[in-house]
């Protein structure tokens, strides 16, 4: 098909890309530092998530990652199989680039006047890496670093604003809870390797019938290594990080974190679940089925971030607990799960992250827009904003939509497929039924208060004395580009759900 | 700090509990667990911090086959992720440390007074005396 | 090796349920800190007897990956600290509850 | 009952004990201190398990880096008025 093959590691390129432009960024602060050319270091930014971007689609329309029995290029295993590249990895470096390129381009104007340019930028760049190469991440070893490596620098990231208090306790919330997860993750990785002896995911797959005895251990070490995901998705045992975090940060952060983050934690839970603690034997091992355990956060989850969400009068809180809400969404493609199966709610669960992925970094930069205007943080601070601003209230109009799932929108379509697939799944595990019940009345719970912030925006009336709010470019650009992929997703939704089915498919088999 | 150690024990209580009771369940799942009697142990003979370097580089082929210590894992890119970290968390702290005044960033460990302080008060060998005469030209005349 | 691995593990786990014993009582942000160092040498600990125990050296390399991780992490910590304590003036983490600001 | 046995028991001891002090102690100089205890003696362990080199960065990262930056920030942050013995169970906790 290509008239030159590349080398197997090329297929990393959408990682390198990002350390380089990192280390580009690095650069260009130490020959001048303190430079305030924000053009020059958000535009370096913005080219390199938009090149990860380009070459991670060219390379899942070109075929990497796709077993050569289906047509495509074969999964490519690099490093003695601790870094793999499918379909799966290369669909959530999409959705990882594309977030931290609009954060990028909406960082533009909010970050304007902030004495940290260069620093912000290498600082997200780096992190953006640490959430690309977990979604390659094939061993303990390398999630637990890349965990960290995409942790470490958001840490930094939330609490920014140095003089600012709410920044820095949400910093410092973050950190804490960050700590304590990563030390209960990594000695839930000790007894997985003192049960199994290995702490790669296909030798620990392997190693399985023979550990028998050790079935305990196993069992806490996973126990633990959930508590490890729930962190890094926001999800029941770790989420009261989440809002404290999200709100005191600044909102482009916000929008990094609670999108590409979670997507990043969704990708490494996917990828040990399903290649290192595979259903049957696990079971036989452990002895009990550990979707339960998915069953009942995601239930929990669900329904805490949505009852959370509806009693907020702060819309930026109010994000922040529908993100936990949505991990609960998305909980179900691990929930859902059985032995002879489930890739249809787990490619649903993907589906949901990628169009999240846009909505919700809309939805957030929204909030940066109206941080940026200062207009205030209630609802009735936002009354009547589209007299002013009707594009921006638009783009907000449509993300509340499909963030409620309403049908003709993206969120709609993968909520529907979650909600199809949980259903299907009930057939092997009754107490799916429950999650998809849980899912229908969540929703309808969310259509509230997202409705209520668009009710506030255009048909409340507006607050008295409110001058001419200015129209920063870069805001406005990434909100109607956010706006426009949410939209776009639709048309194109059947080739999305194509590729992360298939991605699902290969991850699972 | 010149006080003696004090042991702080008040509304602790819940949380030793909580605490001794996971100590618990840990210990009972330890103790079912059927560990062999014998650990595997690692081989007479070669030399355990070499064979560590050797799988911190991948070098399969140095490698030592004999006994069972040869299924070390490679570790070749977790070394090169942990450098890449390691510069995340140089940059992070930095940006944390530094002080800034009126939005510029100075040095993170600096004194409160300015550059320009230094040039009204130039050091002096004189143990400090402090008269006109040598702080406007120096200590040369003395 | 005459010390039972039983031994190494119950050892770990009791240092890890202290560890948590520290994180729960204690609002003092270092202690936390200190507390999370406690953690993550338990599994340490682990990691290192079950290397021995399986015979293959997995185990200790990826020990001094968590070492390497954990300095940076504390390195990352003290910062935040740091900057907590020029705006709070204490390093209490009940004290900063501005969030509803 | 041999050597490696009885020298394994009298450092558990040593680490639980210095651990359990960490979280105890209402001075947090105090809890750095008995941290650096509780560090050394794990090393300890290392050696017996055959991880000579494990133990050697143990003492070299946590030891000489880790705890240094956690006395260091202790002492920072260390409130200097003196009602700090008054007021610690408060303030300094």
């Amino acid at each position: 098909m290509a008239v030159f093959e590349l080398p197997d590691w090329a297929a990393l390129a959408p990682a390198l890309i990002l350390v380089a432009t990192a280390l580009a960024l690095f650069v260009i602060d130490s020959i001048n530092p303190h430079t305030k050319n924000r053009s020059l270091l958000a535009g370096t930014t913005a080219v390199g998530s938009l090149a990860a971007l380009g070459v991670a689609v060219w390379f899942m329309v070109a075929g990497v990652g796709t077993p050569t029995a289906a047509g495509g290029r074969g999964v490519v295993e690099l490093f003695g199989g601790q870094l793999v590249v499918d379909q799966m990895a290369l669909f959530f470096m999409t959705v990882v680039s594309v977030v931290t390129a609009l954060v990028a381009v909406a960082s533009y104007d909010y970050m304007g006047d902030h004495a940290y340019q260069a620093e912000y930028y290498s600082l997200m760049m780096l992190a953006a890496t640490g959430m690309a190469t977990m979604a390659a991440a094939n061993s303990l070893v390398t999630i637990f670093i890349a965990l960290e490596l995409a942790s470490l620098p958001s840490y930094a990231l939330v609490s920014i604003l140095k003089d600012n208090r709410g920044s820095v306790e949400g910093g410092l919330k973050y950190f804490l809870i960050g700590a304590l997860s990563s030390a209960i993750f990594v000695y839930g990785i000790s007894l997985v390797y003192g049960a199994t002896g290995h702490l790669q995911l296909e030798a620990i797959a392997d190693n399985l019938q023979g550990a028998g005895e050790y079935g305990g251990l196993l069992g806490l070490g996973i126990l633990m290594l959930i508590g490890g995901f729930a962190f890094k998705t926001a999800s029941v045992p770790f989420h009261f990080w989440a809002p404290d975090a999200y709100e005191g940060a600044p909102a482009p952060v916000a929008a990094f974190l609670s999108s590409a983050s979670k997507a990043a934690g969704f990708v490494i839970a996917f990828r040990v679940f399903t290649t290192a603690f595979p259903l049957e034997p696990t079971t036989a091992v452990i002895g009990v089925d550990w979707t339960l355990a998915f069953i009942i956060l995601a239930i929990v989850t669900m329904t805490l971030g949505n009852f959370a969400a509806a009693t907020q009068d702060n819309v930026k809180r109010m994000l922040a607990y529908s993100s936990i809400g949505h991990a609960g969404y998305a909980l179900i493609g691990l929930a859902g799960l059985s032995a002879d199966g489930g890739e249809i709610v787990m490619g649903a669960a993907m589906m949901h992250l990628l169009v999240y992925g846009f909505m919700n970094t809309g939805a957030f930069l929204f909030v940066a827009l109206a941080e940026y205007w200062g207009v205030g943080r209630t609802f009735e601070d936002y009354n009547g904003l589209s007299n002013q601003a009707p594009v921006a209230c638009f783009a907000l109009g449509i993300f509340m939509f499909s963030l409620a799932g309403i049908p003709p929108l993206g969120g709609f379509w993968s909520k529907y497929f979650l909600f199809t697939g949980a259903i299907q799944a009930a057939t092997a595990n009754s107490a799916m039924l429950i999650v998809a019940a849980a899912l229908v009345v969540n929703s309808a719970i969310s259509l509230y208060y997202y409705a209520r912030l668009v009710k506030a925006v255009w048909i409340e009336d507006p607050v008295s004395g409110r001058d001419t709010l200015a129209q920063p470019t870069g805001l406005y650009a990434a909100i109607i580009f956010a706006a426009v992929l949410t939209v776009v997703a639709l048309p194109v939704f059947g080739p999305i759900a194509d590729a992360a089915l298939e991605a699902a498919t290969v991850a699972i088999s | 700090m010149t006080n003696g150690p004090q042991l702080r024990l008040g509304e602790s209580l819940l949380p030793g509990i909580l605490a001794v009771a996971l100590f618990g369940v840990m210990a009972m799942i330890a103790l079912n667990t059927g560990f062999a009697d014998e650990m595997v142990g690692f081989p007479e003979g070669i030399s355990v911090t070499s064979e560590i370097g050797y799988a911190l580089f991948d070098f399969t082929a140095l490698q030592s086959t004999e006994g069972s210590i040869g299924n070390t894992e490679p570790f070749l890119v977790s070394f090169l992720l942990v450098a890449v970290v390691l510069d995340a968390a140089l940059d992070a702290a930095l940006v944390l440390a530094k002080r800034e005044t009126e939005g510029k960033p100075i040095a993170a460990l600096s004194s409160v007074s300015t550059g320009d302080s230094a040039s009204t008060q130039p050091a002096a060998t004189d143990g400090g005396a402090e008269d006109g005469s040598s702080r406007s030209s120096g200590g040369e005349q003395r | 090796m005459n010390v039972p691995i039983e031994y190494f593990v119950l050892l770990s786990m009791a240092l890890f349920s202290i560890g948590l014993f520290g994180i729960l009582t204690r609002r003092n942000a270092l202690m936390f800190l200190m507390s999370v160092e406690i953690m993550v040498n338990a599994a340490n600990i682990n990691l290192i007897a079950f290397a021995l125990y399986h015979g293959n050296l997995t185990g200790q390399v990826f020990a001094l990956f968590v070492m390497a991780l954990a300095a940076a992490e504390v390195a990352i910590g003290l910062g935040i600290i740091l900057v907590l304590y020029r705006n709070f003036r204490d390093v209490d983490v009940t004290v900063p509850t501005t969030m509803r600001w | 009952m041999t050597y490696e046995l009885i020298a394994f028991a009298l450092f558990a001891f040593v680490t639980l004990a210095s651990a359990l002090g960490v979280v105890l102690l209402a001075d947090p100089w105090h809890s750095a201190l008995m941290l650096g205890v509780t560090l050394v003696s794990v090393a300890v362990y290392y050696v017996m398990l055959a991880a000579e080199f494990v133990a050697m960065m143990q003492i070299l990262v946590y030891v000489g880096g880790v705890l240094i930056l956690i006395t260091f920030a202790v002492m920072l942050t260390q409130r200097d008025d003196a009602d700090v013995d008054e007021t610690d169970e408060v303030v300094q906790t």
